[in-house]
């Protein structure tokens, strides 16, 4: 290695003055303790980080956002239904997340708001269930993991993570669903709905919704639901991902594009 | 010709009566739009036997290029031409009336107008709207004193020079006319001059760019250079982006015929005899 | 968020060989909300003439009707059809009157001219900055995406059924792009003997 | 408000006295520019005493680097013979723009990392990258803490048999090039320059005159300019640091008449 | 007379449905000094006197015929100071019309305009007519093909106007209007168009004429001008 | 105790305040494009900020591994940080696994924790990844805060949204009927990377001046170099 290859990271010189350390370390903290994250250089992240942003006109900082997600229980578990959007403001980023999270074999969780803060986050919970099953030799529950997530998000309420995430997973008695937030909401509940087009898909969901829905009619609902919420708010589309959750465990039902379900349902209205 | 008894739709002057709607929306939060800006680079120069104006021909909103090809030099009058940097429609529409305002002033004088004539127009014109109306100008003319080279800001403040320039790209070419302009020279250097004043704006300032255009006023004659040099030309695609036929989905198709009639209505209007 | 993108869409004009053509999305929404989806922003003039209008919904509708007021007051007075040229000086005048107030809209008008057949587009922006090129121009929430798609896409001299494909997919693919624009489009291919107007199959997302 | 005819002068340092102002030691403390600002954090004002523009050139064989010698308060020629053009080692030479006296901290560290280096005795010298990058670090460090030191700077010499040439802001943003230039060299030197180096390697003779062409311009048109410039020329001969002064002519002034 | 009463006031119509104002200044423009307009196939001539009342007057200083665009030319008969308000409201409205639509303003569109403001003057309180009439001349593209067509309009104080041919206007405007009915033909060129046009002048003036005292404008594709005293100077040597 | 604020006329106002933004512009593109075994990543040259050029030969494009080239543009002192941290860390994995080379996957992990460890100070970069892993190519692309998505094509940085409906119509073959087969090859990849650099660099000003092309394939990495306009 050159010299100065050396140098660039070497924190020696720098270090004459206490001022000159290197922030790498710090920066990258949450490589070694992954729920710390390195504080930035000033108060207030939300206000402060969109000050900046202001005063540049330049400056666009965009973080893929977007989303509609429901999940229900009926008599045969849980239904989970995500379209597949990021937008960057309007621009759309992406038309293919995987907005359902695959935690472990019985758990599934999905994600709404900003896309990094629900990814690292899941990723960190993902592993803190590895760890619990690792020391406790059994499966965690989905109360359990729930509250784990909980307490991670509360610790970093009020710092402008944005996340709107619906856990639902078995274990061997029952299916439940949970819905958290990162205001630090963790409630359990059989309909929930989240996400910019929440409030569309939620007038599929409540007229279509009972508890005596066979399988299929339930998969038909989120799916429905979903493709509806796409269909009117901006920040929802590409393609529509169903879930089944059952006690001993979950399966991808269907992963249909939207434009495909439009066609569909279009020829349906004209029967 | 706006009659009380008869009024003309065309009104004089500005409009104000969105103003309270819009302001009420950006009370609201919502981002007022940008207008197209000339960054531009545009500049003036005295030679041996008049002027010569430069300008390129970038027109930009935000980083976008909103026009790669536009015209920056605009006519005044048959000795005076002006190049016109800042919100695009402000230096449009204000040379376009200043150009009217002076045709009238010739008509009405019967000789040729003074380039210090425009030169007030404007700066009044500027002074009056207290820089709201966001123009930058190079005015350059000759009239039987001679020739002249103006700068006028958006506030109506003025310059008389042997070499001016404006714009984002001022100072590269600024730099260009600094280190090279002497007086008296040739019509083929002074050319020269200007075209590499225009280029180094066009090279070393994002706001300016695509060609390079150049007016050249004399004492008798005023010849107008447009696209004087390519100075950027768009790559040649390497793939072919013809689509079949057919491969657009479509839903629906109307179509409306006429039958291709030569016009045929009479631009006089019926005479009324009494 | 700008008050340009309050309602979405967008429009995109471009020319081919003696025929010109204009294309519009359909989408009317409020904000990140779908409203309508069989919203028009391109507006017949005259015969071989369109307007289209992107920007704030209540805008284009007012902006459309004070034009069409002037644009008949001229053809009836003078008893002669409107020149597209000549539209366009009249358009940038009355926008630039209201330049301290201006009305939220981009308009692109495409059109033949109603003697020599001559292709026009012609595009401004708010304040009524004309911009005439020899190829395309964009208007609305997704210019930057229509940007991209036409200068890779456009060439010199298409026949109108070569044109028709080219607007579609620049247009289909750019508001692809775009949360607040799509929801439906329609081309306009304006020839000297027929308007051919076609709708096109997009997402609904 | 205390005001001189209408114009408000900063303090001479911070909490000190201003321009006709009345000298209130030790009460002075409102609106400092090292006090809490809008985002809650104890950082640098803007910049104080101000040197202008730095001008650089990679030509075959070396690199030339030059600046005035003015240091401005404001719109105060402050100091008028301040050397702004160093030689680091027999390898290095280093322009500064920006804040002086934030260049004299780093500059005692730059001093104390050449004494070392000489005292290591290990024939291993610094060279221009090592520095070029260890000043990119310490400004990207500072940046990210919102401590900036308020600097732009050139760093030149000869990386072995290469003539190197590279620039760091206010924020670590760095990069090498053949021909760099700082503050409103940027606007008025760099189209000058390019225009050469565009077209192919400069030999030392260009080079040096077209230093000389930008720091004439520079001074017409750079208000915090300066006729009397130091230069610093840097090759496999060694380095030689230079003063000079820009040949003025203002004949034209004479033939401007009316505005 | 009995319509003095209906005349204080020229918005009042007199018993007969006249507005006798119109007619006075109608009379005005009758006593006049003549003034003459031919349309030919490819462009106008005008012609008309400009005599001087006294030998200290300087004659290059004040002119009949003026330029409105480039392309459009008028000129009068009657009372000059009314003539010269027009002059200045015509290029207005040129100008205006211009600044809309980015094309000149076409002939018969200024003409509607000028007559537009000619016509006000007669309903407004507390103006009066206009006394002049005014000759408006123009080459425009004719709207089915690219051809350039000559337009010739008179305008008169009540706001009425006509095209013509050919017209005279001003003392013994009848009789030049009978010479002209005489010698015009559609198939006539320029040159001969603004023979004649003198030749017409020449039937009622008094006294010799020479390039001082007229005044010949013309108007071709190239647009209008107003003849210089040589070129009128040449155009009479010809003249028997 | 009397405080300035019972004095407000010896309040002296401070000289121009300098506004200490942390972030800046410094624009460039990238477009990345992954095939069936070989993967495609292009990015221009040009390094700017505000109407200024500071250099027209700036290299955007990171050789991580012998099958990964990072491209990074935005804010270029976050960028020129965060690739020679990760540049690092690759060095690193190598040294510790007996000269095992880090694989795609893992490098594009590391980067999106790297990251989203700057949740609450970002850095203001636009990246994407482009390399084969197990012999097949693939793209990963990120937002500021570490979002990572896997992707066969992909455009980034300050003409994102120019290039990337292109992507969509000539590889993805989004909105076609019938759907034209050109197999993707190498050769057109390349193509379409600078046909749709020729496009951008007319209409974006911070788009311009040149593009680097990588090509990873099997054999290794090659580099290729286009010009483009200058203004």
């Amino acid at each position: 290695m050159a010299l100065n290859d050396i140098l660039k990271h070497m924190p020696s010189v720098g270090d004459m003055l206490s001022d000159y350390k290197s922030t790498e370390e710090m920066d990258f903290i949450n490589l070694s303790q992954n729920k710390v994250l390195s504080a930035p250089p000033y108060s207030n992240p939300v206000e402060n980080l969109a000050k900046l942003h202001e005063n540049n006109d330049n400056i666009k900082i965009n973080f893929d956002h977007g989303t509609t997600t429901l999940g229900f229980i009926y008599q045969g578990g849980v239904v989970l239904a995500v379209d597949s959007r990021a937008t960057g403001g309007q621009y759309i980023g992406s038309q293919s997340v995987r907005k359902v999270v695959e935690i472990n074999d019985l758990l599934l969780g999905t994600l709404a708001g900003g896309a990094a803060d629900c990814t690292y986050w899941y990723r960190v919970l993902t592993s803190e269930c590895r760890l619990y099953e690792l020391r406790n030799k059994k499966k965690i529950s989905l109360a359990a993991a729930t509250k784990i997530m909980n307490n991670i998000i509360y610790s970093y309420k009020n710092s402008g993570l944005s996340m709107g995430m619906i856990l639902a997973g078995g274990d061997m008695n029952q299916v439940s669903l949970y819905y958290l937030d990162s205001d630090g909401t963790r409630t359990m509940g059989k309909v929930f709905s989240v996400g910019s087009g929440s409030i569309f898909a939620y007038g599929v969901l409540d007229s279509g919704y009972k508890w005596e829905l066979t399988d299929e009619q339930a998969y038909e609902l989120g799916r429905r639901s979903i493709y509806h919420a796409t269909h009117r708010d901006a920040y929802s589309g590409g393609t529509v991902r169903v879930y089944h959750v059952k006690k001993d465990g979950w399966n991808l039902i269907s992963e249909e594009d939207c434009l495909d379900l439009h066609r569909r349902y279009e020829a349906e209205k004209k029967k | 010709m706006n009659s009380v008894l008869a009024p003309e739709i065309e009104q004089h002057g500005f409009n104000f009566s969105n103003c309270r709607r819009n302001e009420k929306l950006i009370h609201d939060g919502f981002k007022p739009p940008k207008a197209t800006k000339t960054g531009t680079t545009i500049v003036g120069i005295i030679y041996k036997h008049g002027v010569i104006l430069g300008a390129d021909t970038r027109a930009t909103s935000g980083n976008i290029v909103s026009d790669k090809n536009c015209e920056k030099i605009h006519f005044l009058a048959k000795n005076m031409y002006c190049c016109g940097a800042g919100t695009a429609a402000d230096t449009e529409m204000t040379t376009k009336m200043i150009a009217s305002q002076l045709e009238l002033h010739r008509l009405n004088t019967n000789r040729v107008v003074p380039v210090p004539c425009a030169s007030t127009l404007l700066k009044q014109y500027l002074f009056r709207y207290q820089g709201h109306v966001s123009a930058a100008l190079v005015l350059g003319g000759v009239d039987n004193q001679g020739p002249h080279i103006y700068c006028i800001y958006p506030h109506g403040s003025t310059d008389k020079l042997p070499y001016a320039t404006m714009g984002s790209g001022s100072l590269a070419a600024m730099s260009v006319f600094e280190s090279r302009w002497k007086p008296d020279m040739e019509e083929e250097e002074g050319k020269k001059l200007v075209r590499d004043a225009i280029a180094a704006g066009i090279f070393n300032d994002l706001g300016s760019g695509s060609n390079v255009d150049l007016c050249i006023i004399r004492k008798d004659s005023t010849q107008y250079l447009r696209n004087y040099e390519l100075a950027n030309e768009k790559g040649v695609r390497n793939l072919d982006y013809t689509y079949k036929r057919g491969t657009t989905g479509v839903l629906s198709v109307k179509k409306i015929a006429f039958d291709v009639v030569e016009e045929s209505t009479s631009g006089i209007e019926k005479m009324d005899t009494n | 968020m700008s008050i340009m993108a309050y309602n979405g869409g967008c429009v995109v004009a471009m020319k081919g060989k003696e025929c010109v053509a204009i294309a519009t999305d359909l989408r009317f929404g409020l904000q990140a909300q779908t409203i309508d989806t069989n919203f028009e922003k391109v507006f017949p003039v005259n015969k071989h003439m369109y307007l289209g209008l992107a920007g704030l919904q209540t805008d284009i509708i007012t902006v459309y009707k004070r034009l069409m007021f002037r644009k008949n007051l001229y053809e009836i007075r003078e008893n002669r059809v409107m020149q597209p040229e000549r539209f366009a000086a009249m358009l940038s005048s009355f926008l630039y009157e209201h330049r301290f107030g201006p009305y939220f809209i981009e308009p692109v008008i495409a059109g033949l001219d109603p003697k020599t057949f001559k292709p026009f587009i012609c595009n401004m922006d708010l304040i009524g900055c004309a911009n005439m090129p020899d190829d395309f121009v964009v208007a609305g929430t997704c210019e930057e995406q229509l940007f991209g798609m036409c200068e890779t896409l456009w060439r010199e001299n298409m026949e109108p059924d070569d044109l028709f494909e080219t607007i579609s997919q620049a247009m289909l693919n750019a508001f692809d792009r775009d949360a607040i624009s799509g929801w439906g489009a329609k081309v306009y291919i304006i020839e000297k003997d027929k308007v051919t107007i076609r709708k096109l199959k997009t997402r609904m997302d | 408000m205390m005001s001189n005819n209408g114009v408000n002068f900063a303090p001479f340092w911070h909490n000190g006295p201003a321009p006709g102002s009345f000298y209130n030691f030790p009460q002075n403390n409102i609106k400092s520019n090292s006090a809490i600002d809008e985002y809650g954090f104890q950082r640098n004002g803007g910049p104080i005493t101000t040197g202008t523009s730095i001008v650089g050139v990679k030509y075959d064989k070396g690199v030339i680097i030059a600046g005035d010698k003015l240091v401005s308060y404001g719109n105060l020629a402050r100091y008028h013979n301040v050397d702004r053009v160093f030689k680091i080692n027999e390898n290095i030479i280093l322009g500064m723009s920006g804040d002086y006296a934030d260049f004299q901290f780093i500059k005692q560290y730059i001093d104390e990392i050449i004494l070392s280096d000489f005292s290591a005795d290990d024939r291993i010298v610094l060279k221009p990258k090592d520095l070029y990058t260890w000043l990119t670090r310490v400004l990207y460090n500072r940046r990210s803490r919102f401590n900036p030191l308020w600097l732009d700077m050139v760093v030149g010499g000869m990386q072995g048999e290469e003539p190197f040439l590279g620039h760091i802001n206010i924020r670590g943003r760095s990069y090498t090039n053949d021909v760099i230039s700082t503050g409103y060299g940027t606007h008025l030197a760099l189209p000058l320059l390019r225009e050469y180096s565009e077209k192919g390697p400069l030999n030392e003779e260009t080079a040096q005159q077209l230093i000389q062409k930008s720091m004439e311009v520079l001074f017409y048109r750079d208000c915090r300019g300066y006729p009397k410039y130091s230069q610093a020329n840097i090759n496999a001969n060694g380095v030689t640091v230079s003063d000079h002064e820009v040949k003025q002519n203002w004949d034209l002034a004479l033939s401007i008449k009316g505005y | 007379m009995a319509s003095e009463r209906y005349s204080f006031s020229l918005t009042t119509f007199s018993p007969s449905g006249k507005l006798v104002q119109i007619e006075y200044a109608l009379a005005a423009v009758s006593a006049g000094a003549s003034t003459v307009g031919i349309k030919s196939a490819n462009g106008i001539v005008f012609a008309t006197e400009n005599k001087q009342k006294s030998l200290l007057y300087d004659e290059n200083s004040m002119h009949k015929i003026e330029n409105i665009t480039d392309n459009i030319g008028m000129v009068y008969s009657g009372m000059g100071p009314d003539y010269r308000l027009l002059v200045r409201q015509a290029r207005k409205i040129a100008q205006n019309y211009y600044m809309i639509y980015n094309e000149s303003i076409p002939t018969s569109q200024l003409v509607q305009r000028i007559a537009g403001v000619m016509q006000e003057y007669t309903q407004s309180g507390g103006v009066r007519p206009f006394g002049v009439s005014l000759l408006i001349c123009g080459m425009e593209p004719c709207p089915t093909s690219n051809k350039m067509i000559p337009l010739l309009f008179q305008c008169d104080p009540s706001g009425a106007y006509f095209a013509w041919k050919a017209t005279a206007m001003g003392k013994n405007s009848v009789n030049g209007k009978t010479f002209l009915e005489k010698r015009y033909s559609d198939d006539l060129e320029l040159d001969d168009a603004a023979h004649i046009a003198i030749l017409t002048l020449k039937e009622s003036f008094e006294g010799q004429m020479n390039e001082t005292n007229i005044e010949v404008g013309i108007c071709d594709a190239n647009g209008f001008r107003r003849l210089d005293p040589a070129t009128v100077k040449d155009y009479l040597a010809n003249i028997p | 105790m009397l405080g300035i604020n019972q004095f407000p006329e010896y309040q002296v106002p401070g000289a121009v305040q300098h506004q200490f933004n942390p972030y800046e512009n410094n624009g460039g593109s990238i477009v990345a494009i992954a095939g069936d075994n070989f993967a495609v990543i292009g990015a221009d040259t040009r390094l700017s900020a505000g109407y200024n050029i500071f250099t027209r030969n700036h290299s955007k494009l990171f050789q991580l591994t012998s099958s990964a080239v990072l491209a990074s543009c935005g804010n270029w002192c976050d960028s020129d940080t965060l690739t020679s941290i990760l540049q690092t860390r690759v060095r690193q994995y190598s040294d510790t696994h007996e000269n095992k080379e880090i694989s795609l996957n893992a490098i594009a992990q590391l980067l999106s924790t790297m990251m989203y460890g700057r949740r609450f100070f970002p850095y203001y970069v636009s990246n994407i990844l482009a390399g084969i892993y197990e012999g097949k190519g693939y793209v990963y692309s990120y937002d500021p805060i570490g979002h990572c998505e896997r992707h066969t094509y992909r455009a980034g940085g300050s003409s994102s949204a120019l290039l990337q409906p292109i992507l969509d119509n000539q590889i993805g073959l989004k909105n076609m009927e019938e759907k034209p087969t050109i197999p993707l090859t190498v050769d057109r990849a390349v193509k379409l990377v600078t046909d749709t650099f020729i496009s951008a660099a007319e209409r974006d000003i911070y788009t311009g001046d040149g593009v680097k092309i990588s090509i990873i394939t099997e054999n290794g990495v090659e580099e290729r170099q286009i010009p483009l306009r200058k203004d």
